[in-house]
């Protein structure tokens, strides 16, 4: 499992210093408490940052990383604990005193403002100026420096919202590193940047640290983690679990103190099934790409019957515009989709679920959900038809209560009341609901995009259980992960895409880790 | 704009003062109206009587049916300027099909339709009216503020053209005509009560059981909460989108019928203004602006509070200035103790979160 | 029969006209509603803004609350009829004042200042100072105004009789002051031969006036209608020529005492119809009026 | 509401059919204004005089000046409909300070102020009452929408109840008292050209600096195209909206005085329904009204756009019906073409795409 790597290597001096632990310690949170509705995010988290190190924070989706360093950021408060800079207590109620105490932060969400320019973006709320206006001249030349320094040719009078994500995501980085910092915060800053943009962050990370300045830094690519941090901490659920020194650890060590011993097994089937008939035909889809390329690109292949298929790929590889299209969601995708031997015509996603296709999307709260409605209102939106009285007019609500009951206790939606607001709902259950709602509406095909993103260990299993007895019953299902454990343990047959194609088919028994990562066209892990 | 955020109501077992004050605030409207009404009673003797409880109601009516037309618009997240013209141009269309007739020029005949097919035409017209907003919106990318405020200008041109500027007097039909009667629909009561109020009683059951009951209904809401989500639920944005505002064309069109026959009468500057009051209504009865979140209920509550204000500030003979001044202030208040409301709920959740998770 | 005031004190009366913002109007109410308190009446003032709607529901509203009498300037010749006849089947008097209703025998009385009167003899003085002849501009009211028709037509039966006035433009300003600023403006341009503007009330006529006041065009000649107390003292200052006087105070005091007779006896000993003459105002007895009256 | 999407403009070399497109759709607020020249010149020789192009921008300047304001509030992803009435209380207010002064009951006297003084305090009431809205809208969490409609109703109320409804007439002041000279403003010119036109041009001018190279005018199009991501930054976001209804406020008030410096004369009603022009005005300029796009040279230009028509429309002695109708119709046609502008490019985009691949 720890090939460990390519990547560039530094001198660990750490290594060779034992007392690593002793270096100064800039930044503590301690004792810190954050509730969201219906989630306890982080729950009694302490976490050290310490001066002029890499330290790495590590753990699962939803494992409360993000929030932990939102509260760094000044942009949550906290519920209980507290915050010391070098010993003194300092408050952060607001993202201008975490600016002014010098933390400055790359959120895993993009901030940036898509309707302005590079430069705009860069200097936002921190505007260089000459006797109170803008200096342009000199805003630009640091811009221009500073993608030079990431080497990038973005143009600095580029509109934000016409840039790709990855040439968005070095904005960010850009715009970081365009204030004076003392501390670093990156959430996940290399989540869509090509392996030589990569290169070129821990070339940057690295000249930043000989300046002092210390870097927390996330990521989900633990191979990143071993290359550049210093120190480790992991979260789970919301709580510490481990505090490391990266010298000591290994990346078997990494996933079992992220995902629990007792757990690290938990996305192997339990039991086999038999694969029927194919089920759903794809030929030749293409989707154009708005400014260059293809984001799906000539995709064809078979979905059978009580099948699992899984769809592996780096972020970015187009694999959710792949569902999307599968969908109806996308009017400009052309191609073949044949479902049970008929040529679906319409593109129009509520004739793709009358005849049997459903997306369970990958941005939950964007795209799946109704937050202002119930949770019964959200399970039952897709199928209302099913729920009317005789004449075809009106719904039946004793119909629809037990339809979602049934729903509620088949995937053990934890829910006290059905008329609950569904924002109410911890991710996991969100996620169960929004499942619901596809079953609901008898499909043959259930089109799962990232299902696990976000949501905790447990959830996750159940997840995946309902997935398999699905399968079992017969329906297809597209699978879409970019967790490798997920796929190899789910899938009875992957497709690797990247750049939009398919680049590669491994049944079960064919695919390993390397295989499958080889196949993206990266050469990490 | 913004997005305000919504939260779970946490279920715990004891009332306690929070419990009192969200209620309290849950029902701000109905509180409000209650609070209205007896501001007036205790200074106006009388206020309180079944008649004038009537005519209060028969006020009211105008406003509600068109707030209940407005509510469909705001669920589903748009908003509609063009309300009150329509009003005026649908009072036209039938005042002018009673007085003129139908001109068939071709045969030279003029056909007087009935009272019903009047106001049958009066109502497709208004629809269509709607169907015209719907269509710039969802076909042309138009923000429903700025296709509704262009329909606003249209219909109010179009109902001064019609009668280039006149009114339509006398509305009462000719016998011989067999087009008596229109008068009925304003003047008219059943079991004492004029038509208007049961008008208003019938739409908001109906728009009620639409809103609850029908697909879509439960489209609409879904579109206002979350338009990506519901187009990928398999809700057919575009139509539904397109018959909120049919509706709300309907709604006018019968407000604009009403006040025709009423009146005996009808004039081209009808209505005017009317979209503020609606709006206003709706948003009192705590229908959210940015969608999907209130409903029919409310704006009934909505537009009693609006109608009564008005209606009290004429009894106690408050100049004009100071009854706009009040009708300001109360439009703002409401909003402002509903926001509150949203965000002491969200502050009660966590709390009762924290707490259990420290006991965990 | 009449209905009795829910309590026991003094009976009261409903004033109700188109806008206060206009001083016609605001004078209007005002007299009327003194007088009456003066007569041991208290008094409900309300504004319909020239919605027959409102105008409906304001009826409805002091019928409810048990009015004596209901002292009006309508909101339309046509749509007031059906508010004035709920009045009288609730026994409730209504005295119209300045605007007429298109049905006789509904109403206790209808005090009105002949406005076609009133627009001949403007009309005439009007044709007096042009010389009998030249290019003239009329800025009209509201479209949906029946007023503003009346008006324009009493103009043009004196002004179409002599040959050579001429009428280069003829545009509504919506009784606006600002618009008829505008309005004037622009016609200006395109007319700069013009010698006078005829205006269908006094605000359009000093928002005209000022529009050529400020292109330093003294020479036009402006003649409003109304006879407001701004139109008085701009013809005293030497801007305005003219205005025809509306006897608001005489009919406002009229409407008051009628009622006031109407409420005690039953009748008001009076034809329902009333018409009182409006008088010129020039700069020779403009000093001699004020709030719509003669000066005291 | 929903949001528009950015796309890239593709870089071609050579020019094509489609360039010409896009160009003339791009500056479609400037082909309108040509069109809408062309027609009027064509219809009524001496329309393009220099003397009646001053008459028009004298004209513009005052639905101008109120859209500048409303630019900032637009681009903020706000909106302001108290902008009329902020206007009409301005009037009253200057028209009150120099016709009656300042009354210091307790000191017994009246203070009558200079001329720059009533302009200097009438421009701070107006900004007032925009920071009134703004404080709703940021403190109480109250939608603009919402918010400023309250001050709709609330500021003309105020208004009226300055005189009793009744306007101050001939604001001369007198000599004795120092307070001459109020009507320059509206009459007075410089270089042959009116102040007014003067005061656009200095207004427009600050605006477009303000917008373009002040931190705050960066941060008023931050906050339009996403808040979140503002807030994130360090944008003080309450703070920069409030101060936009200010902006938009002190713009409204500079109207009041100008209007009625030109009429000498202060109306309650001044004003009434100037938002929705102003509004018409942005959105003609192509400034988005969910926020973030756009700007102030557009706003000019759709400020010329809607006062050349409603001129234009004058000249051609429409009715006001027709003027309504028309007025309606250019508003939505116009941003239908901006939407099938935005539309085009991104298919633009795909066709020379999918031709690239062909070719490939
Ligand atoms: N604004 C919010 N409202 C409600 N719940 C939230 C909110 N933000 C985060 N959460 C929840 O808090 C938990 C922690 O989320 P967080 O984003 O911190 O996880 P993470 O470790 O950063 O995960 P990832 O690796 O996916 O980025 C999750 O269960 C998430 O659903
Ligand atoms: N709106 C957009 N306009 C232009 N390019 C886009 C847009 N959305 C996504 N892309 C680009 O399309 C490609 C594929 O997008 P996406 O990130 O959804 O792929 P994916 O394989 O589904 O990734 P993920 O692992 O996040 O699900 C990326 O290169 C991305 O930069
Ligand atoms: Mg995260
Ligand atoms: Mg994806």
């Amino acid at each position: 499992m720890s090939r460990v790597n390519e990547l560039p290597n530094r001198e660990r001096e750490s290594s060779a210093m034992p007392d690593a632990f002793q270096s100064p310690v800039i930044l503590r949170a301690e004792g810190i408490t954050k509730a969201y509705p219906g989630t306890l995010a982080l729950n009694n988290v302490s976490f050290s940052v310490h001066r002029g190190k890499v330290n790495a924070l590590v753990g699962e989706n939803g494992a409360g990383k993000s929030t932990l360093m939102k509260i760094l950021a000044g942009v949550e408060q906290p519920g209980e604990g507290t915050i010391r800079m070098n010993d003194q207590e300092i408050s952060l109620s607001s993202p201008v005193d975490a600016i002014r105490n010098g933390i400055g932060i790359i959120y895993q969400e993009l901030d940036l403002c898509p309707n302005m320019s590079v430069v705009d973006n860069i200097f936002l709320a921190r505007e260089l100026t000459r006797s109170g206006t803008i200096n342009s001249a000199e805003q630009r030349s640091r811009t221009v420096e500073l993608l030079a320094r990431l080497e990038h040719d973005i143009d600095p009078d580029d509109i934000v919202g016409d840039l790709r994500v990855g040439e968005q995501q070095i904005v960010a980085i850009a715009k970081a590193l365009a204030q004076d910092v003392r501390i670093l915060i990156m959430d996940e800053p290399t989540s869509s940047l090509s392996g030589s943009e990569v290169e070129v962050l821990f070339r940057v990370m690295d000249d930043l640290r000989r300046h002092d300045i210390s870097i927390v830094y996330i990521s989900h690519r633990l191979d990143e983690i071993l290359a550049i941090g210093d120190h480790i901490s992991v979260l789970r659920d919301g709580r510490n679990v481990a505090d490391e020194q990266v010298a000591n650890i290994d990346l078997t060590w990494i996933v079992e103190t992220m995902i629990g011993k007792e757990q690290a097994n938990l996305f192997v089937r339990s039991h086999q099934h038999t694969i029927g008939k194919p089920l759903l035909r794809v030929r030749d889809i293409c989707l154009p790409r708005v400014g260059g390329g293809y984001l799906v690109d000539h995709v064809s292949f078979e979905v059978h019957e009580g099948e699992i298929l899984g769809l592996f790929g780096l972020t970015g590889a187009g694999r959710s515009e792949l569902l999307e299209c599968l969908s109806g969601a996308c009017p400009h995708a052309t191609g073949t989709v044949d479902l049970s031997g008929v040529v679906l015509d319409s593109n129009q996603i509520s004739d793709r679920i009358d005849a049997g296709i459903f997306l369970v999307p990958e941005d939950r709260q964007r795209d799946g959900l109704v937050a202002a409605l119930s949770v019964k209102n959200n399970m039952v939106l897709s199928s209302l038809r099913s729920y009317l009285d005789r004449l075809g007019i009106s719904l039946i609500p004793r119909k629809e209560r037990s339809a979602t009951e049934a729903m509620i206790k088949k995937l053990s939606v934890k829910v006290s009341d059905s008329r609950q607001l569904i924002s109410s709902l911890s991710g996991g259950n969100q996620q169960k609901a929004i499942i619901a709602k596809g079953l609901l509406t008898n499909p043959k095909v259930l089109l799962l995009d990232e299902p696990t993103r976000g949501i905790d260990v447990g959830a996750k299993s159940e997840i995946f259980n309902i997935t398999e007895q699905l399968a079992a019953q017969g329906y297809g299902v597209i699978l879409v992960s970019s967790e490798l454990k997920e796929v190899l343990g789910m899938a009875d047959r992957i497709l690797v895409m990247a750049k939009g194609k398919i680049t590669n088919e491994f049944t079960r028994h064919e695919a390993s880790e390397e295989a499958l990562m080889t196949a993206t066209g990266t050469q990490r892990i | 704009m913004r997005f305000g955020k919504l939260t779970g109501v946490p279920r715990t077992g004891s009332i306690t003062k929070n419990d009192v004050l969200q209620f309290l605030m849950k029902g701000r409207a109905f509180v409000a109206l209650i609070l209205v009404f007896a501001v007036f009673t205790l200074l106006a003797p009388g206020f309180l009587s079944v008649a004038n409880l009537i005519i209060i109601s028969k006020h009211v009516a105008i406003i509600a049916i068109l707030a209940i037309g407005m509510t469909f618009v705001i669920l589903s997240g748009g908003i509609d300027l063009s309300v009150g013209s329509i009003v005026g141009l649908s009072a036209m269309i039938a005042g002018g099909l009673i007085n003129e007739g139908i001109e068939f020029s071709r045969l030279g005949v003029i056909v007087y339709p009935s009272i019903w097919m009047v106001i049958a035409i009066t109502l497709l017209a208004g629809t269509v009216m709607g169907l015209i907003n719907g269509l710039t919106i969802t076909r042309f990318n138009v923000y429903p503020f700025i296709a509704t405020l262009g329909m606003l200008y249209v219909a109010r041109g179009l109902a001064g053209l019609r009668n280039n500027g006149r009114t339509f007097a006398n509305l009462v039909g000719r016998p011989e005509l067999n087009n008596t009667g229109f008068e009925q629909l304003g003047a008219g009561t059943l079991l004492g009560i004029p038509y208007s109020i049961w008008i208003m009683a019938l739409f908001a059951i109906v728009a009620y059981f639409v809103t609850m009951r029908l697909p879509f209904g439960r489209h609409v809401y879904a579109l206002g909460g979350n338009r990506r989500a519901s187009q990928l639920s398999g809700v057919r944005v575009a139509r539904t989108e397109t018959l909120v505002y049919m509706v709300s064309g309907f709604c006018s069109a019968m407000v604009g019928l009403i006040i025709a026959s009423q009146l005996v009468a009808a004039h081209p500057a009808t209505g005017v203004t009317d979209e503020l009051t609606a709006i206003a209504a709706v948003v009192l009865g705590g229908t959210s602006l940015m969608g999907g979140r209130g409903g029919v209920a409310g704006t009934i509550i909505g537009a009693f509070v609006i109608g009564t204000l008005v209606d009290g500030l004429v009894v106690m003979g408050f100049s004009s200035f100071l009854q706009n001044i009040i009708k300001g202030l109360v439009i703002v208040a409401a909003v402002i103790i509903d926001q509150a409301q949203i965000r002491m709920q969200e502050r009660i959740a966590l709390q009762s979160q924290e707490a259990r998770a420290a006991r965990a | 029969g009449q209905q009795q005031s829910a309590t026991d004190g003094p009976k009261t009366i409903g004033v109700i006209v188109p806008a206060v913002e206009n001083p016609f109007f605001g004078a209007m109410q005002e007299i009327a509603g003194d007088k009456a308190e003066e007569l041991g009446y208290r008094t409900i003032r309300l504004v319909h803004n020239d919605d027959a709607t409102t105008q409906m529901q304001q009826f409805e509203s002091l019928i409810s609350q048990g009015v004596a009498a209901i002292i009006l300037d309508n909101a339309g010749a046509d749509a007031t009829v059906a508010a004035v006849r709920r009045a009288r089947d609730a026994g409730v008097g209504v005295f119209l004042v300045d605007r007429e209703i298109t049905q006789e025998g509904i109403a206790q009385a209808q005090i009105v200042s002949n406005n076609y009167q009133g627009a001949t003899i403007l009309a005439e003085y009007f044709v007096q100072l042009m010389g009998e002849r030249g290019n003239y501009v009329e800025l009209t009211g509201r479209d949906t105004d029946t007023n503003a028709h009346v008006r324009s037509r009493g103009y043009h039966d004196v002004i179409d009789q002599f040959a050579q006035m001429r009428m280069v433009a003829q545009q509504t300003a919506n009784w606006s002051q600002t618009e008829a600023f505008r309005v004037m403006e622009t016609i200006l341009q395109q007319h700069p031969d013009i010698q006078g503007v005829i205006a269908g009330n006094d605000t359009m006529a000093l928002g005209a006036q000022a529009a050529l006041l400020a292109a330093g065009r003294r020479d036009v000649i402006v003649v409003g209608f109304d006879g407001s107390d701004d139109a008085i003292q701009s013809i005293l200052r030497g801007e305005l020529k003219a205005t025809a006087l509306q006897p608001v105070a005489e009919m406002a005091i009229q409407a008051a005492m009628q009622a006031d007779r109407w409420i005690r006896t039953g009748s008001t000993d009076m034809p329902e119809k009333q018409s009182i003459d409006m008088v010129l105002i020039t700069p020779a007895n403009a000093d001699q009026f004020e709030r719509f009256a003669p000066k005291r």
